[in-house]
């Protein structure tokens, strides 16, 4: 059982690599909804091996929780607000995407280099795990820094969420059913507020590259 | 004296304080009342404290302890501790804030119908309460409680006619440089508490390690010396004095300075006890510095104001160089000079306190009679305000240090202090000491050529405005106010003796010598001569000598001579028609020489506009200008506030770039580091 | 009883979106707050007598102690003193039909969810559900910072989304390592539950807990608006309306720090000593202090002054709490409850300002104390009072933090910090005292005389708590402050 | 008793001698420019003729005007009582020392230049700035040598100096007496208004100070004025002489023969450093006044040299 948590992160932490190596806003909600997946996925897997142990269902309804929400509801919504805002083909990146990769690949080492010696995780697959899916974490948030749109960003912020999920679940099978819940409905309502502001943004500055919001200065 | 309960004393002065200030509030409305009511409050609420203060003194009663407010918040409990020192200052408090008060209630007159009178009243009594709480602190928490309530309270008296250009800024500058000195005094507290475990003022300061004590006293001279205006620290002064109403800037230059030389001698020769002659050594070279600069600026200035503000500067010097003395021969086990040394600067604040109040009330009755404070605009006023002059002149012979007046007699102990600590064989302090004379006589002299300057050009020769032609006499309040002080300087200066004992009190107290027996001189003698090592003067005998002089030579002249004949004529005009102001001399031309010698102080700069008539050599007019540079602001000052401006300013556009890109970086930068840090940890 | 506490606001929004007129609205919004305020009061005198209050329902959730109901009082507090000025602000905003009718329903419902969430961060013992309460008031106060819809608000309204998002991200991520520190010490059921965490802090996996640590401190440092992270503070609370920005730095920091706290008490029990996280609370700290006192010198905008004299304030409970020695967390207390009252103080003056002279410039406001007696006067005291002189509140708090650094031995920081607080007192006078005085430069077009009545009397409210917590703190005050801090660490603090 | 007498012989000794010098001054600069020049005494004429002259008063002048004549006389006379002119008869009086004569003299100083300033005059106004300018300047000369010398003597009384110097032989032998003695002579010059500092004999605006000062004064209160400024002048010749040149070693015998040889040694003296000054002034012209600071910075070095001789190179 455990290696099928091997394949799996190492398989999540490889979509993330994708996400940052894509260029379209399109193919950023793709590669989103496909992360998703394979979290779902492991859920899913960890569900069912609970259910067998210790059959309590808090885990499948997660795992529930996350296809209606992460694979359905919210790239469809992202889809519609960029639905509604004019198509402008622009360089979205700061850097190319070799240099993108490089950085990410550094920032999995860095992770793996800072987080290894914990004593708890010691137990190499549970640290493998942990590590890869931290690094999902960074390299989300790096993907934040280096996408000039709106909308990257908040796929950006999607993945850390993503990656957060995923290390909570490899490292301590998931978090009290509550907390999960009401993360969830936050992420749900953080995605609204951002896609509402996100149109307004593109009323008022005609687009949504996140480099025009600069007139709050010193 | 069993009669004098001092508690009751004191709470009755501070609850008759509160009265006025309260009565200053219920008749808001009615100015003249309010005026009336507050000002004779104070009136007699000082005179009280003054009666307190010298029961205090004369009682050789311990040090006495009062708690009224104990205050749940750690640390911070209103303790009222008054010894000798504490009495000593409270009397020359009251004493200036009982004729300052009498001046007041002629003065604010003008204020009536035009400003808040109820305001400033209430301001008025909250500046002299809290004066008096830094005086009688008892722990060092309370005294800085009351230090920053004396500082913002009087911030808003400077602020107080803020329509004035220049007053806004002035008060700005007070209150910033104010409040940086006074977060020094907070570092030197805190590194007492840290040693001792307490706020106490009066507890011994024997845990406190060397180092922390030299470290004290740099903070606490740092923080004394913004307060006392010495001079690289000196530029509010300038400022803040002239911006305040004239009985204001009279407390606030005549007391509130004194507040430093209080809280030097409390904390360093008192608490820390001195440790090391360079203390005595750094405190000598501020005040012959001030001493000298103070007087060199005062001359060039033609504000009244701030000339007189610039004259704080240097007396200010004249009583550091005594303390100066008075802690290297404590350091050095010299007890008896000290304790002479230390009485001269004692001496010397309470004349200060005098002559410098009356002086500005002085200042206050020309501008509330001339309203101008611009000398060059005076001129003649001896004519239309025959009583200001003579005070006027009394405060200015008082201030050049001149014989019948009390100025000299401290300025007399000081150089007797100095002269007695010159021993062959310490060679620095031995050349220190002479350059203080020379200080000390140069200051003298310059502050004489200064008064002649302000008493001649503003009372003397002719009007040289419509206003100071046609200016009033000042009510008599103004007057009795000024009055009381002339004749306290002419009473010290003549009877010294007599308020030596007072200080003999406090010096005793302090430095445990009782320094009378050097001065020589019974109690009840007060024209004994004043005697330090041997030389003496008594400044009596000399008046009552020159008084029979004077008078054998008139009759001798009237037997000589018969009858004075006396010939009214115009002053002599080579001929010319009628002498016109324009050409008398100006305050500008009567400085002039002394301008163009001490040049490299003041690098005068001057300007002449043209404007050109029909023919070059009829120009229309000619604007003659001429100004010398605030050295310490140009160079000094001005530049570091430009580089921090110019540093923040970089900064900020730097960090706060505006772009959300740049902040993601910044907490993304700060995870890895925190990260990085716990690994390596 | 205390369930009230949860239920009142709640009502609040439900009521806000029904009514439509305004006067209805403004009734609904000062009773919910003066219910809430009544609460609290029960709240408080049971929590003095049984030093806890907590209920069987809802898995024991609710949870109140000393700690937390300081801070729940602030929010409340200043909570009620806002719905009092906000009534005046509101039509003075409609008078000058700056906003509609509708927009006044949608500021008060959001406003009472931004409140329910804060109550609801402060009364919970599951350490997850204070997460999830936290940034469910990041999201609540998102369209309340971009309430005048213009572009600089928007703008404003969007940094606050993303860069909190994510700072509460990384807090999420340490939460979850504090969970796995605490797998094999907790059952899974009541995991992340504070008393019991508390308790066996000892057992707890110290290497994780170290991480957890770092991650939390980012995470709630961004919310509470420490040095590296406090970009947003600025914007969020220049652009925000006046009643808002007031409840943004005086209440949503102190519960962001709260939850610091907590955590703090944790890991330094668990550590034995506070050194580690002492070294980077204090270095966040004195951070924010030295980045406040650069930027204020040469600011333009006087409410985005008042934000960093917060970043300032918030440097300065972190450093007092970094500290972590009894007389520190007294010293932190106490400053986050001056700070809470004289920053709203002047932020509510500030708006009266901004509602009058109409520019958020400092050039373009002279003659303040002719033009607004009350406001001004309340904004000068204000402005001293911020910057620490004696006869008000923050100085006596200070001159505790300084007592517990310099106790601890700590001269150069202590020398550092007190010079830094008067350079910063120094940057606010050459900056905001001339606004003061002189005449308003344009002559007619600004009358004399306040605008909001009840705006003035809450300000001369606090004005006047500030004056009383200066000198004379009340039993009551000093008994439950010693409480809390002895819930953090054992051991009297004087 | 004996102060009574003390007080009635030094009176009238400096009454007559302090015109004295002036006609003794003048006399041989007469015969150094090989003319007659005026009788010795005609300052004695010029003051009793101006005694019995009337007055003429300027308009604007006020009472400082009237009252400055008798103050600058008074202060001179009192100065020039603590000053030991016959070294024989000590002062019991303990009445001042040598810091209270030099402030005796500002004093008459401060009330000359007001009652320039009164006339509302230009030249009174120049005579009082430029006196302002020379006196503050040459103030610390006079303190530092006269309390150098006192610091020897270990007392700043001029009786004890003067016991003290008796002691010393040939005192203008030692490095800082010598100083001294030259910078005490500087000061001479400049405090008197003597030529290089100032001519007293032109009206020539561009370089009269002293005389401009007492411009508008006629009659009786210009006779006080001049007798107050030959007064002040035989002071510091007195100074000069009786601290470094102590008359008393010759005398061998004593009682009221003593004080009376005593007092014509002193004469002879004076008159001999009057004839000292009116060399120098027949040598030298009249400085410019913005060279006169040089003067007195040199009258400085020379008392600050003198003292470091002592005190810090020990000799």
């Amino acid at each position: 059982m455990e290696h099928y948590f091997d394949v799996l992160s190492v398989l999540i932490l490889l979509s993330s690599f994708v996400l940052v190596s894509n260029k379209r806003i399109h193919a950023y909600i793709k590669t989103f909804r496909l992360q998703s997946a394979l979290i779902a996925l492991t859920a899913g897997v960890m569900g069912f091996e609970d259910v067998v142990n210790d059959g309590n269902y808090d885990v499948l309804v997660v795992c529930a929780i996350i296809i209606a929400l992460k694979v359905i509801l919210i790239p469809r919504l992202l889809h519609r607000t960029y639905g509604n805002i004019e198509y402008r083909v622009e360089k979205d990146f700061f850097f190319n995407i070799p240099i993108l990769v490089i950085i990410c690949c550094g920032l999995v080492v860095f992770s793996y280099f800072s987080v290894s010696n914990i004593g708890a995780l010691s137990g190499l697959h549970i640290n493998l795990q942990v590590v890869n899916s931290f690094s999902v974490v960074l390299i989300g948030f790096f993907f934040m820094i280096s996408r000039k749109k709106a909308l990257g960003q908040i796929i950006g912020y999607l993945v850390i969420e993503n990656g957060i999920f995923v290390t909570a679940m490899f490292s301590t099978q998931g978090m009290p059913f509550i907390v999960d819940v009401g993360i969830f409905i936050d992420l749900i309502t953080a995605v609204l507020i951002m896609g509402i502001m996100v149109i307004r943004i593109n009323d008022q500055f005609e687009s949504i590259d996140v480099n025009k919001l600069k007139n709050l200065k010193g | 004296m069993n009669w004098f309960v001092p508690d009751h004393l004191f709470y009755g002065s501070i609850m008759i304080y509160l009265a006025a200030a309260i009565a200053a509030v219920i008749f808001y409305r009615r100015h003249q009342l309010c005026t009336l009511f507050a000002q004779a409050g104070c009136v007699l609420a000082a005179i009280l404290g003054a009666v307190f203060s010298l029961g205090i003194l004369f009682s050789e009663s311990e040090a006495l302890l009062l708690e009224p407010f104990r205050s749940a918040i750690p640390f911070l409990s209103v303790v009222i501790a008054i010894d000798a020192l504490s009495a000593f200052f409270m009397l020359v408090l009251s004493v200036l804030v009982c004729c300052v008060s009498v001046y007041s209630i002629g003065y604010v007159s003008h204020y009536h119908g035009k400003r808040n009178v109820g305001a400033f009243h209430v301001l008025y009594i909250a500046f002299i309460l809290s004066m008096i709480f830094v005086f009688t602190a008892g722990n060092a928490v309370f005294f800085f409680m009351a230090w920053e309530l004396m500082a913002v309270i009087s911030y808003f008296l400077v602020v107080f006619e803020s329509e004035q250009e220049g007053n806004e800024r002035a008060g700005l500058i007070y209150i910033v440089m104010t409040h940086i000195g006074a977060a020094f005094l907070m570092i030197a507290f805190m590194i007492m508490f840290s040693y001792t475990g307490s706020f106490d003022i009066f507890g011994n300061s024997d845990t406190i390690p060397a180092a922390a004590k030299n470290l004290m006293f740099v903070f606490f001279l740092i923080g004394f010396g913004v307060k006392a205006g010495v001079v690289p620290v000196h530029i509010w002064l300038p400022y803040a004095h002239p911006a305040a109403p004239s009985n204001v800037s009279a407390l606030m230059s005549g007391i509130m300075i004194k507040t430093a030389i209080y809280g030097l001698v409390r904390f360093v020769l008192c608490y820390l006890d001195i440790q090391h002659s360079w203390w005595g050594v750094a405190i000598l070279c501020i005040g012959i510095i001030s001493a000298v600069l103070g007087v060199a600026y005062a001359l060039m200035e033609h504000n009244i104001k701030r000339l007189l503000a610039f004259h704080s500067v240097e007396n200010i010097g004249i009583i550091l160089i005594g303390l100066g003395i008075s802690f290297v021969a404590f350091s050095g086990g010299r007890e008896l000079l000290g304790g002479v040394a230390l009485a001269a600067s004692l001496f010397h604040t309470f004349n200060h306190t005098l002559f410098k109040g009356g002086l500005f009330l002085g200042a206050g009755s020309i501008q509330y009679a001339a309203h101008t404070k611009d000398i060059e605009k005076l001129g003649g006023l001896i004519k239309r305000m025959p009583v200001t002059s003579v005070l006027v002149l009394c405060f200015s012979l008082a201030i050049s240090a001149i014989v019948p007046f009390n100025g000299f007699v401290s300025e007399w102990l000081t150089y007797q202090s100095l002269f007695s600590i010159i021993v062959p064989g310490q060679t620095g302090l031995n050349i220190l000491s002479v350059l203080s004379i020379a200080a000390l006589a140069m200051s003298g002299a310059l502050a004489a050529a200064c008064f002649v300057k302000l008493f001649g050009i503003s009372f003397l020769g002719k009007a040289r405005s419509e206003a100071a032609l046609h200016a009033p006499e000042v009510p008599a309040p103004m007057n009795a106010g000024m009055g009381v002080l002339a004749a306290l300087c002419l009473a010290i200066g003549l009877f010294p003796m007599l308020f030596l004992q007072v200080i003999d009190k406090v010096v005793s107290d302090v430095s445990g010598t009782s320094v009378t027996g050097e001065l020589q001189g019974g109690f009840l003698i007060a024209s004994y001569p004043v005697t330090a090592y041997g030389n003496s003067i008594t400044p009596v005998v000399i008046l009552v000598a020159s008084a029979v002089i004077i008078l054998a030579a008139a009759a001798v002249i009237r037997l000589v001579g018969g009858k004075a004949a006396e010939r009214k004529y115009g002053t002599w005009d080579c001929g010319f028609e009628e002498l016109t102001p324009r050409m008398q001399y100006s305050a500008t031309g009567f400085t002039k020489p002394l301008r163009i010698v001490l040049r490299i102080l003041y690098r005068p700069g001057r300007s002449l506009e043209v404007e050109e008539g029909d023919s070059a050599y009829f120009p229309v007019s000619r604007k003659y200008n001429v100004w010398t540079e605030p050295v310490f602001e140009k160079y000094v000052y001005d530049p570091l506030l430009n580089a921090v401006k110019k540093f923040s300013l970089r900064i900020k556009l730097s960090v706060q770039t505006g772009s959300t890109h740049a902040y993601l970086v910044y907490i993304f930068i700060a995870v890895l580091a925190l990260m990085l840090y716990n690994r390596l940890a | 009883m205390g369930l009230i506490l949860w239920i009142t606001p709640g009502i609040a929004v439900l009521l806000s979106r029904i009514v439509n007129n305004t006067k209805g609205l403004h009734a609904i919004s000062v009773c919910a707050s003066f219910v809430l305020l009544l609460t609290a009061g029960f709240a408080t005198n049971r929590v003095i007598l049984y030093d806890t209050l907590a209920y069987k329902l809802f898995g024991e959730a609710f949870f109140i102690d000393a700690l937390s109901i300081i801070v729940l009082d602030i929010i409340i507090l200043i909570g009620f003193l806002v719905a009092v000025y906000s009534v005046g602000y509101l039509n003075e905003e409609c008078r000058h039909e700056k906003i509609s009718q509708k927009k006044i329903k949608f500021y008060y419902s959001m406003m009472y969810v931004f409140m329910l969430s804060m109550i609801f961060a402060v009364t919970v013992k599951n350490i997850g559900i204070m997460w999830v309460a936290i940034e469910a008031t990041t999201l609540a106060s998102a369209f309340l910072v971009g309430f005048s819809n213009d572009k600089r608000a928007l703008e404003a309204a969007w940094k606050y989304v993303i860069i909190c998002s994510v700072g509460i991200a990384t807090a999420l991520v340490g939460i979850i390592f504090l969970h796995l520190a605490s797998i094999d010490v907790v059952s899974s059921s009541n995991a992340l539950q504070w008393d019991l965490l508390f308790d066996r802090a000892e057992n707890l996996n110290s290497p994780v807990l170290r991480l957890s640590f770092i991650f939390i401190l980012i995470g709630f440092g961004t919310k509470a608006g420490l040095a590296p992270m406090h970009t947003w503070l600025p914007d969020a609370h220049s652009q925000a309306p006046s009643p808002i920005s007031a409840l943004l730095s005086g209440v949503l920091l102190n519960s962001a720090m709260y939850a610091v706290l907590r955590i703090l008490a944790i890991v330094n029990r668990n550590l034995g000593d506070s050194s580690f996280t002492g070294r980077l609370m204090i270095a966040f700290g004195l951070l924010s202090i030295c980045a406040a006192a650069v930027f204020i010198l040469t600011q333009r905008d006087y409410k985005r002054l008042l934000a960093y004299s917060s970043i300032e304030h918030m440097g300065i409970i972190a450093l007092a709490f970094g500290l972590f020695t009894p007389l520190s967390i007294f010293a932190g207390l106490f400053h986050m409850i001056n700070h809470s009252f004289t920053k709203s103080m002047l932020f509510l003056a500030s708006g009266n300002l901004l509602q009058k002279y109409g520019t958020r410039e400092i050039s373009g406001i002279r003659g303040l104390l002719k033009t607004l007696p009350v406001s001004g006067t309340a904004f000068l005291l204000g402005l001293f009072a911020i910057s620490g002189t004696p006869p008000f509140s923050i100085f006596a708090s200070e001159v505790n933090v300084f007592l517990s650094l310099f106790y601890e031995k700590h001269y150069v920081l202590g020398g550092v910090f007190i010079l830094l607080l008067a350079f910063i007192f120094g940057g606010i006078a050459v900056t905001l005292f001339r606004i003061f005085y002189g005449e308003p430069a344009r002559g007619a077009a600004i009358g004399c005389g306040e605008i909001n009545r009840p705006g003035a009397a809450v300000l001369a409210a606090l004005l006047v708590i500030i004056l009383a917590t200066g000198l004379w703190m009340p039993d009551l005050l000093k008994g439950l402050i010693t409480s809390a801090q002895m819930i953090m660490i054992g051991g009297l603090s004087i | 008793m004996i102060s009574v007498a003390y007080f009635i012989v030094q009176t009238v000794v400096i009454l007559l001698a302090a015109p004295l010098v002036n006609g003794i001054i003048k006399k041989i600069k007469a015969l150094s420019q090989k003319r007659k020049g005026a009788p010795v005494t005609q300052l004695y004429f010029d003051l009793f003729k101006l005694f019995k002259k009337g007055m003429v008063v300027s308009d604007t002048a006020s009472w400082i005007f009237r009252a400055a004549p008798y103050v600058v006389f008074a202060t001179s006379l009192a100065a020039a009582l603590l000053v030991p002119v016959t070294t024989m008869i000590p002062s019991q009086w303990h009445a001042g020392d040598l810091i209270l004569m030099v402030y005796l003299l500002a004093l008459g100083r401060f009330f000359m230049m007001l009652a320039g300033l009164d006339t509302a005059s230009a030249f009174g106004g120049m005579g009082s700035s430029r006196e302002a300018m020379i006196s503050s300047l040459i103030e610390p000369s006079i303190l530092v040598s006269l309390i150098t010398v006192g610091l020897i003597a270990k007392s700043t009384d001029l009786y004890r100096i003067m016991e003290h110097m008796k002691g010393v032989d040939a005192p203008l032998i030692h490095p800082v007496y010598l100083t001294a003695f030259l910078a005490l002579l500087i000061i001479i010059i400049a405090e008197t208004a003597r030529i290089p500092v100032d001519d007293p004999s032109t009206h020539l605006e561009l370089t009269m100070v002293h005389e401009a000062m007492l411009l508008e004064y006629s009659g009786r209160s210009l006779a006080l004025m001049e007798l107050g400024a030959s007064i002040k002048q035989l002071v510091f010749i007195t100074l000069a002489v009786n601290i470094f040149i102590p008359n008393d070693q010759f005398i061998l015998i004593t009682g009221a023969a003593a004080v009376f040889l005593s007092l014509v040694i002193y004469l002879i003296k004076v008159i001999l450093i009057a004839a000292v000054i009116a060399v120098a002034e027949i040598c030298t012209v009249k400085l410019r006044l913005f060279s006169v600071p040089n003067l007195a910075a040199l009258s400085f070095i020379l008392s600050f040299v003198g003292f470091m001789q002592y005190f810090v190179l020990g000799r």
